[in-house]
């Protein structure tokens, strides 16, 4: 296995590109975490003000998975190329994982 | 090839984690790993789901006189942030940078033992307040277990982040070492995911009730 | 010719399948179904042995073509190399997918009519039910049945009516055991955590083709003595039933010994037994003082500790050393009592009897 | 480093084989103690069927049967088919795929020594106050209830070596997924190859749910919890499920390589690529994927309710069609070939009719309202017996003569193959057959004794007759294994000549570093189209260059023994405290040579292109 640089000819213009490019990546960095915590303060928000349970479970959980969208495909960089099989494999763990927890709901106490 | 061999800025690769072969293959074996761990953490959410409020008599603390929202808010915040400054430390780590990525894991550290203090300070609390005990109910043996599980995630992330930082304290970044802060970044991260759910889940729902 | 030696095994084995089939013991086999439910369960087999040996059959017979026909004959033939066929894929996926079905409906059919247990919950005004409901409650090694409405408690032999339906709470007080009747119908676990609901139908004719006995087992590994968790099941008619309740409710205070001998035997009894052992049928006794089979009406079981032939020999050497028969027995030994006070002891068990 | 055409002393060998990263000695490593296993686990076999030959026997007591009855289960699953299958997937797989080596060799042999230490702990029960005696299901509230500290010995060694199968399982994924040669594409990759895959993936996903069921049996046995204590709230039914979340996987996981394993066979010895290879693929993907949608068939009678029964009971009837889908195209396959009947072939052919009696009763014992009846008595013992030992073993064996010139240079005896196969055929079938009917009497499984005049006396008979057979087949064939060994005739690279896949293209035992060049994959069974274009051999993707080789190290041996030490620490802190000490002692050990490990870079070594030059097709011969 070469290890190439995955750079071309002229390394200047790389090495700018680069920079730019890392840059930006951590623009988006920030924002997923601004929108993480701002997922946090309404999670904690719900629960703090009180309404029912029929309407903050919900909503708690739908937060909780948009947030961990962002911390896997931003913070993890699942978004990006060459994550083909962690992708697979992370998902199929989640829903085996799911499944588990589906049955120890349901069919554990009867 | 030399995977030791001396970088400088311009020779420094894009993806250095996986750069080499080795890297490529730490790389996609520890997210193998994380995939493993995620029927893990879900065999112990379930386990924990299926005995919450189980306990032998009404003597017993329940989940909704158990949790405090503060506390977990502060928790949650810290071991949040803490995944940001991981970020921060890979971004340096990519720019070449050994000097800041150190300072940003120090940081990471430091949030991360915070956090694990937050912890200890809980359950003994947990413990002399409402007599919750590991030994005490099967609800209690869920809950330390579960939370426990993840305590030990942080503490052996921790350890290695830790060990990683003195080990390469005076020798600079290279193709050899890069790969290894990249892996312990993704574990921390992972860690702040199943927080994420233990938050929700175990703080949050027991306090819905 | 070894191709066809192993064909001839195979049909040989087959027709041993069908030799075999509708064998057994008719008070221990579920081969010899005894009501509905092992006769739905039967049936059920009887379909899928169907299914299964047609599929058998198929694999069989392209089987034997292939190894006849396609044998090496010469070092260098090189047969062409096929990718595959479409239409045969589609073939061997949609047959097996049909044959499923077949079985997968009569299978869910089935499966919520042996759980339906609701005749259970329809309850008379004084709390009592038409249907007929047995507490079943398993311990380490012994068997006991509660009848809720009658408010009797017997062990070791479940007395049931034939011809209708009796009902099921099965419950595990130690470990986990699990409550089969092979001829009468399939098992259901005594958890320790739920109770689980079952019913079941004793045939009168195939009772009586048993001799009125069906052996019951515990089938789910429980310690040392699992092998010896046996019961014993008495299937009578509903009139006979009746007569036996009637004959244990009356039964009050512990029946009186008839003999000096037996007098003698209800001392020691009640001095170093009664601890454990109920002898009178009431089920007020909260069911964690019920620590050994309920012995009311020991005298009329046909065994002791539920596999030994029950003579006064038996149940001597029992007392003496329950361990040595079933090992691992919750049951102290009593192997300090005289020969004399054994026998004394003996006379009173099997004296007990509430029938004539 | 030329160190390897030497002769050496067994001193130096055995030194060689403790620190050994190389997967074909660490494959050789995994045979000789799953063999080593699963001689033990037949013995015990043996010590169930004289015990059930006649009724009211005593050949051993109620409590030691519970033993050697769990520890038959136990020790065949666990250390016996499993390691063999993993000897078979460390020796071939990297081959087959041209690899030159595998992707963590460190952790490679970090999994095989924590497989073995893990064995070993649980068989030192035997010696330290009896073995486990729960059932290989070890159910909690017998599990709980049982004294001793057998079920202790259970709960740390398979924890231990189940952390090494979890490692095992996930070097191989990567070692597929990354190192595959120029042009091995997905596609190409043999299917032993693809079932090791999925089989690994199942490890990946089915062994954490076991390590979490062990864990809270753990903590309620040793530390005081209460997961199963009903009466402070615990639930028992927990365990079931996380037990069987993990156990039926792993029967897929034991029998989809027996199922590559026949593949490879069916092909080579029919001469004819497999039919159907990418419906082969996807139905093996198919049955790894159901696999997780069907445990509680296993416990259809805890009473979960009618509808999650009609659930699963459907659910596991689907896993007919792909597996009906493979054994169709393995029929087809050696239609219109030209089929050698070698040992091998005996196997894979005798395989076909015995898995199918095995899976057909699976799907009886799939419908749950029949299940009532089958479930925890003798004919359940049939049905798995049926599908493992006719779908498993036969497949070990079936591999252990195939690929035995692969991994030892030398060809088992054939004549000696198939007087082991008829044997072992004969047995097997009259064992287990009448198993069926022995349960569907009236006779539960896991029984020490049954009493006369049940009608079970002849059955029972018959069965123990046949296990004698199968042992004679287990003899002859250690016997042709130790005459094979002695007379040492080397073979070349393709000894069955029919030879398909790349395994076939390089000496017989492979060099160390395994190709010399990585070979250019043009296709489907790579090295058997070369041979119809003429060609000898596979032809190169790269020039002879330097080869990078990974460090021996003893670490793998260090940290597995650490967590053996702390094992017997852990148990026996119950009641001596200053068993903690020993606790305390063996992490450190461990921890200690983890941290050694990370903190003292390995960078392997080279070897040099001249050196390699130097042994051009003389082939490297030990
Ligand atoms: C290698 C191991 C292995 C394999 C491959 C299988 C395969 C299958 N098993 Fe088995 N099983 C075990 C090992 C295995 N099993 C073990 C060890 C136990 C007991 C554990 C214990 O309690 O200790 C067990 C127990 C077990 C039970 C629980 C019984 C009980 O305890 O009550 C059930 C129930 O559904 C079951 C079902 C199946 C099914 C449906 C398959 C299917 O995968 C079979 C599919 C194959 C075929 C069907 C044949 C080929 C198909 C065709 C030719 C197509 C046409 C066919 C039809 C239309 C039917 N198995
Ligand atoms: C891979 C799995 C595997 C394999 C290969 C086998 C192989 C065999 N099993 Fe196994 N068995 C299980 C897995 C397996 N079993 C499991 C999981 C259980 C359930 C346990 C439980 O209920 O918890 C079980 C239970 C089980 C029972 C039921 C016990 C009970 O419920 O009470 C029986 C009874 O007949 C039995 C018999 C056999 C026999 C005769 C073989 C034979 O095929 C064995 C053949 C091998 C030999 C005979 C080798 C002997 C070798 C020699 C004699 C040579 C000695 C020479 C030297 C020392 C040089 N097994
Ligand atoms: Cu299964």
């Amino acid at each position: 296995m070469a290890n190439q640089n995955l750079n071309s000819g002229n390394p200047k213009v790389n090495l700018a590109y680069r920079l730019r490019k890392s840059k930006e990546e951590m623009r988006y960095q920030i924002i997923s975490f601004s929108m993480m915590l701002f997922l946090t303060f309404i999670a904690f928000g719900a629960v703090g003000v009180g309404f029912s349970g029929w309407f903050t479970v919900p909503l708690i959980m739908l937060l909780a998975s948009v947030q961990v969208i962002f911390q896997l495909f931003y913070f993890m960089h699942m978004s990006h190329k060459g994550h083909e099989a962690p992708t697979i494999f992370l998902f199929t763990g989640l829903l085996i994982g799911l499944i588990t927890i589906w049955a120890f709901m349901k069919i554990v106490w009867w | 090839m030399q995977t030791e061999e001396k970088m400088t800025f311009e020779t420094w690769p894009a993806l250095p984690e996986k750069a080499t072969l080795e890297g490529k293959n730490k790389f996609l074996g520890f997210w193998l790993f994380l995939g493993g761990e995620t029927v893990l953490f879900a065999s112990l959410f379930a386990t924990y789901l299926a005995l919450k409020d189980k306990v032998p008599d009404n003597t017993h603390a329940l989940a909704k006189d158990l949790y405090d929202l503060p506390l977990t808010f502060v928790a949650t915040m810290l071991l949040l942030t803490s995944s940001l400054t991981s970020v921060y430390a890979i971004y340096q780590m990519k720019n070449f940078n050994h000097r800041k990525m150190m300072l940003w894991l120090g940081v990471t550290v430091a949030l991360g033992l915070s956090f694990l203090c937050l912890e200890i300070y809980e359950f003994n609390h947990y413990v002399t307040e409402y007599n919750h005990k590991f030994t005490g109910s099967a609800f209690g043996s869920a809950f330390y277990t579960l939370v426990g599980f993840h305590g030990a995630h942080v503490i052996f992330g921790l350890v290695w982040i830790i060990a990683l930082m003195v080990r390469n304290a005076k020798r600079g970044l290279n193709l050899y070492n890069a790969p290894k802060f990249y892996l312990a970044s993704l574990y921390w991260h992972f860690i702040d995911v199943v927080w994420v759910f233990i938050f929700t889940v175990v703080y949050l729902m027991g306090m819905v009730g | 010719m070894k191709r066809l030696a192993k064909w001839r095994l195979m049909s040989l084995l087959t027709a041993l399948a069908f030799i075999l089939s509708g064998c057994g013991e008719p008070y221990l086999s579920a081969l010899r179904p005894a009501g509905e439910v092992a006769e739905k369960q039967y049936w059920l087999m009887k379909l899928s042995t169907g299914i299964m040996v047609f599929v058998i059959l198929v694999v069989v017979v392209i089987f034997i073509i292939v190894l006849f026909r396609f044998r090496r004959k010469s070092d260098d033939e090189i047969p062409k190399q096929v990718e595959g066929n479409h239409m045969m894929e589609i073939i061997w996926t949609v047959i097996p997918i049909f044959l499923l079905l077949i079985l997968a409906v009569p299978t869910v059919t089935a499966t919520f009519d042996l759980a339906d247990v609701s005749p259970m919950d329809k309850k008379n005004k004084d709390g009592t039910r038409d249907v007929l409901v047995v507490n079943v409650r398993a311990s380490l090694y012994w068997w006991e049945f509660e009848y809720p409405d009658q408010k009797i408690v017997t062990s070791q032999e479940l007395v049931v009516p034939t011809d209708e339906k009796v009902y099921f709470n099965l419950k595990g007080s130690d470990v986990k055991h699990s409550f089969w009747i092979p001829p009468v119908g399939g098992k259901m676990d005594t958890n320790t955590d739920t109770i689980n609901k079952m019913w079941l139908v004793f045939d009168s004719k195939k009772a009586e083709e048993a001799g009125n006995v069906f052996y019951g087992k515990c089938a789910e590994l429980c310690g040392p003595s699992h092998a010896l968790m046996d019961f014993k099941v008495k299937a009578v008619s509903r009139a006979d039933f009746d007569k036996w309740v009637k004959d244990m409710q009356a039964v009050k205070d512990p029946a009186k010994p008839a003999t000096a001998d037996a007098q003698a035997g209800q001392e020691i009894f009640n001095n170093s037994c009664i601890g454990c052992h109920a002898v009178t049928p009431a089920n007020t006794t909260p069911e964690a003082a019920r620590q050994g089979p309920n012995l009311t009406n020991f005298g009329e079981r046909d065994y002791v500790g539920g596999i030994l032939k029950n003579d006064e020999k038996n149940l001597k050497n029992w007392i003496k050393e329950p361990d040595k028969y079933k090992p691992g027995s919750t049951m102290p030994g009593f192997g300090h009592l005289s020969e004399e006070q054994l026998d004394q002891v003996a006379a009173y068990l099997m004296g007990l009897k509430v029938q004539e | 480093m030329s160190t390897y055409a030497q002769k050496r002393g067994f001193g130096a060998v055995l030194w060689d084989y403790l620190t050994t990263v190389d997967h074909k000695k660490i494959g050789i490593l995994y045979l000789l103690a799953g063999g080593f296993f699963f001689i033990l686990g037949g013995l015990e076999a043996m010590f169930i069927r004289i015990q059930l030959i006649k009724p009211d026997n005593n050949f051993v007591s109620a409590g030691s049967f519970n033993e050697i009855m769990t520890m038959h289960g136990t020790t065949m699953i666990f250390l016996a088919a499993m390691p063999l299958l993993f000897g078979f997937m460390n020796a071939i797989v990297p081959l087959q795929i041209g690899a030159r080596d595998v992707a963590f060799p460190f952790v490679n042999a970090l999994g095989f020594w924590l497989f073995f230490f893990g064995g070993l702990f649980l068989n030192l029960s035997w010696f330290f106050g009896g073995a486990p005696d729960a059932g290989w299901t070890s159910y909690a509230s017998l599990a709980i209830h049982s004294g001793g500290h057998g079920v202790d010995f259970y709960i740390l060694g398979l924890q231990i070596s189940g952390f090494g199968t979890l490692m095992a399982g996930i070097n191989f994924l990567v070692t597929i997924i990354n190192m595959r040669a120029p042009g091995m594409t997905y596609m190409r990759l043999p299917l032993f190859t693809w079932t090791t895959f999925v089989a690994s993936a199942l490890i990946l996903f089915a062994f954490p749910p076991l390590t979490v069921g062990l864990t809270l049996l753990m903590f309620d046995r040793m530390f005081g919890a209460n997961f199963f204590n009903v009466a402070a709230g615990g639930n028992t039914v927990i365990y079931e499920h996380l037990f069987w979340i993990f156990g039926h996987p792993e029967v897929y996981i034991l029998i989809l390589p027996a199922f590559g394993i026949f593949s490879e066979i069916f092909s080579i010895f029919s001469r004819k690529r497999l039919f159907g290879y990418s419906s082969m693929v996807f139905a093996t993907v198919l049955i790894g994927f159901l696999g997780f949608m069907v445990w509680a068939h296993h416990m259809f009678t805890t009473g979960l309710g009618p509808i999650a029964n009609a659930i699963f009971a459907v659910a596991t009837m689907a896993i007919a069609v792909p597996t009906g889908i493979k054994i169709f195209n393995w029929l087809f396959t050696m239609w219109g070939g030209s089929i050698k009947f070698t040992t091998p072939m005996y196997w894979a052919v005798a395989f076909i009719p015995s898995f199918i009696m095995g899976g057909v009763t699976g799907i009886m014992l799939a419908s749950a309202p029949m299940d009532y009846q089958y479930h925890d008595t003798y004919f359940v013992v049939a049905h798995f017996h049926y599908v493992i030992v006719g779908g498993v073993v036969f497949a070990l064996i079936a591999g252990t003569h195939l690929y035995w010139p692969k991994i030892f240079g030398t060809m088992l005896s054939e004549t000696l193959g198939k007087i082991e196969f008829w044997l072992f055929f004969i047995g097997f079938h009259l064992t287990f057959f009448i198993q069926h009917f022995l349960g569907l009497m009236g006779m539960p499984r896991r029984i020490f004794t049954f009493l006369p005049g049940q009608g079970l006396a002849t059955g029972n008979l018959i069965s123990s007759i046949g296990a004698f057979f199968m042992a004679a087949g287990v003899i002859v064939l250690l016997t042709n294994i130790v005459r094979t060994t002695v007379r040492n005739e080397k073979v070349g690279n393709d000894p069955w000549e029919d030879g398909r896949t790349l395994e076939w293209a390089i000496s017989s035992p492979p060099p160390f570093y395994n190709f010399k060049q990585l070979p250019l994959v043009r296709g489907l069974d790579a090295l058997w189209l070369e041979k119809m274009e003429g060609k000898k051999g596979m032809i190169p993707a790269e020039p002879i260059g330097d080869i990078h080789m990974p460090n021996s190290s003893f670490v793998p041996v260090v940290i597995s023994f650490g967590f053996f030490v702390a094992a017997f620490g852990a148990m026996y802190q119950m009641e001596h405290k200053w068993m903690l000490s020993v606790l305390i002692l063996g992490l450190l050990i461990s921890f200690g040579a983890m941290i050694f490990r990370s903190v003292k870079d390995d960078h392997g070594y080279h070897i040099h292109k001249e050196d390699l030059i130097d042994d051009v097709d003389k082939g490297v011969k030990a």
